[in-house]
């Protein structure tokens, strides 16, 4: 299994039967194909949708069925269809369960940076600010580093933010780690990863516990 | 009875300068006929206020093509490079608003609302010149409506009364922008009689909308 | 015709074809038997309809069709049903082209006071400030004068307020009068009534024009 | 899924002294079942938002006959003289809030919002005591959101999702209702299996409700 495919086994563990779901694009979409037997996770797409299935074959794909990142859709038994106000009051009001998004960067506050690069890259925050906002968990699923090797779990973000102190944990290839009020906890590392490893490609203080687990034993 | 015109006819409604509510999102559910007739009469100097950016060739990004557009109200321009060279360069002046918030605000013009207090972008460059206000010990920023001299917008039916019916994720904004226009235009891919519509399907009533153009985009329904 | 009949006639005929209008419950609702032929205005409900049609015969009512009065109602061709949030955002929106309702008392700024008397009767405003507030045209419609024969167009009101100076036209069994940045204007009078009587009646000043028309005459 | 309870078990669950946010309009749309559950249970000391006080054997009506109700927000009292005799006597406390006012002001706690500012009731009592903001030349009265323990709501149809499908003027204020609850409560004339639902005539997603009971009110649909 290769890196994000693991990450992406390890966010579909966040996820208890019944919970409402909202998935960034990239990364965190891959968890879909990892929710465990007998659990229903409940996928909402913020263009104005809950219960997204999985892409049609091809050949299949409806103009009308797109999910946030632009991808074409299912719908599975329970759908329901809604005006986007409708959708990020859903989002904003609490009512969905968890959020996974990718990082920029994110700091050991919780603070999360995914938006801009000033005077490189300005997508803008689309749906993002609002999710972070409103959702119950927000866990960040990223790479540990960056392209270069730098690390992107700082002491503090130097990205404009995407929100304060919302972020509540990190998964990444390397570790899982916990945003508390005392500050970043290592939970689980990766295996044939050693704790100094974790702590040399993370800039933010990680407060370690004699014992890990490995990543994915521990479950939720 | 709301009167049907042409694509053509609805862009020449549209002065130079005007203030525009699109629906769509990433050009599903976008008014691609009315916004190809107003690229065709090179009406200048637009304020778009749109979800997203969407594609160079689709969707509003035939207007950014264009260059047809001063000023944009936007969440997302991560799909369209042509409009971020145009904002690193100076062409167009841009307001990144959270989507939800967009939402709300256009949604608070058509709703006779002076703004909302919503707590998203709190901490972040989005409270930036905004008034901060404390209810219930809580913090929000005061967001202000965003009104529009024209909404355009996409339904998959239409009767001749301007009551709309959407199809799954095509629905999207467009039922809110349709709210926020001093004039509204439905471009529909199916335009029915009146009584053809269930009534509790009806997800824009025909009091929002003022004109009505036949579709000539194939889609799916 | 009886007074309220005339009163119900008259307002009908300030309805355009293609108007949406809301009319408010007990004298107003009347106008409905009097929209000219080739005319069609819409109705709304402010519970959440559009497109309201007349009672149903008895034995025909759906329970779950009333209008905000109470009634039973049936749907025209072209009804479509909303939540009381959307219906509200089309009233304070703007979108109603007339609004007309009772009154306790109007005066000379075309302030209206229709909700409360103190101590005595509290009924509440309903969605009667959202529709002053909102409606493009408001239109007071009631008796002259109260049950003791007491003027109820006033220089001020002096009952709490539904809203400050949204009325633009009045509509009572003697006269048609127009609310305007100058004063009172006397548009029209009821057949039989002098102009000496209409003063007398209203405590408010009326800007006589030398010649007003009689009441349905001149129409809008 | 969302679990189906009986009424008497919806009752159960409200501890005396809770703000039930309560859906129909005139006894329209009302979850009768349930408020008779309560009132068998005598919850005292409840908080109550809704439209209407009903009629004195109809709807919330019923809760104010017995006593229940200690305050309110509310827009109408007029077709119920019991609720107006307590407040004349000062047993109950009544907020009066103009209906579009009241919608939004629930429909701002489901959405997250901290208020919005709202033209009604400028220049009347409503706006005594609250905060006065302009924007753009404008007035608006500052309206707080109104949140609630519990949220009952009545529906034509409800997938054991708790998507509901609502009929005819019966919608009015359950879908607002419903997203202001910490725990959503719906009685659904019809329960049905999910995926039996139209997903386009879902005026109420399942993600707003947490019970579900079975009616027992006999209805036209």
């Amino acid at each position: 299994m290769d890196k994000r495919e693991m990450i992406g086994k390890r966010i579909a563990q966040e996820f208890k039967d019944g919970d409402y779901v909202n998935l960034g694009i990239g990364l965190p979409t891959l968890a879909v194909n990892y929710i465990p037997e007998g659990i229903r996770v409940i996928f909402q797409s913020e263009n104005g949708m809950l219960c997204v299935g999985p892409s049609p074959d091809e050949g299949c794909e409806d103009k009308d069925m797109i999910n946030a990142g632009g991808g074409f859709i299912s719908e599975l038994k329970g759908a329901s269809f809604f005006d986007s106000a409708l959708s990020f009051a859903i989002i904003r009001g609490g009512h969905i369960d968890a959020t996974v998004l990718g990082a920029l960067q994110v700091d050991a506050q919780g603070n999360l940076a995914n938006w801009m690069i000033p005077g490189k890259m300005v997508p803008g925050m689309g749906g993002a600010m609002d999710l972070v906002t409103g959702a119950r968990k927000v866990i960040v699923a990223m790479e540990h580093v960056d392209k270069r090797g730098n690390p992107k779990i700082l002491k503090e973000c130097n990205l404009p933010l995407t929100a304060k102190a919302k972020v509540s944990l990190i998964i990444t290839d390397m570790a899982v780690i916990e945003v508390t009020p005392e500050g970043l906890v290592l939970k689980e590392i990766a295996a044939g990863i050693t704790v100094a490893e974790v702590v040399a490609a993370t800039e933010a203080e990680l407060i370690v516990p004699e014992h890990p687990h490995m990543i994915g034993s521990f479950g939720q | 009875m709301r009167k049907q015109i042409s694509a053509k006819e609805a862009a020449a409604m549209i002065p130079a300068g005007s203030r525009l509510a699109i629906g769509g999102f990433l050009a599903v559910g976008a008014p691609e006929c009315i916004i190809d007739a107003i690229v065709e009469a090179k009406t200048p100097d637009l304020h778009m206020i749109v979800i997203a950016s969407d594609w160079e060739d689709k969707g509003v990004g035939k207007l950014i093509a264009a260059k047809q557009i001063k000023s944009a109200q936007v969440s997302h321009l991560g799909t369209n490079r042509t409009i971020q060279a145009q904002m690193n360069a100076g062409e167009i002046d841009i307001e990144l608003v959270p989507q939800g918030t967009l939402m709300e605000r256009v949604r608070a013009c058509g709703a006779g609302l002076g703004g909302i207090l919503t707590p998203t972008g709190l901490g972040t460059v989005v409270e930036e010149g905004k008034q901060i206000l404390t209810v219930e010990g809580k913090d929000y920023i005061l967001e202000p409506a965003i009104c529009s001299d024209f909404a355009l917008v996409k339904a998959w039916m239409a009767d001749r009364m301007g009551n709309l019916v959407f199809r799954k994720t095509a629905r999207n904004s467009n039922p809110i922008m349709a709210m926020a226009g001093k004039i509204t235009i439905v471009e529909a891919e199916h335009i029915v009689e009146v009584g053809d519509l269930d009534p509790e399907l009806i997800a824009c009533p025909g009091v929002f909308v003022n004109y009505i153009v036949q579709s000539t985009e194939v889609t799916n329904g």
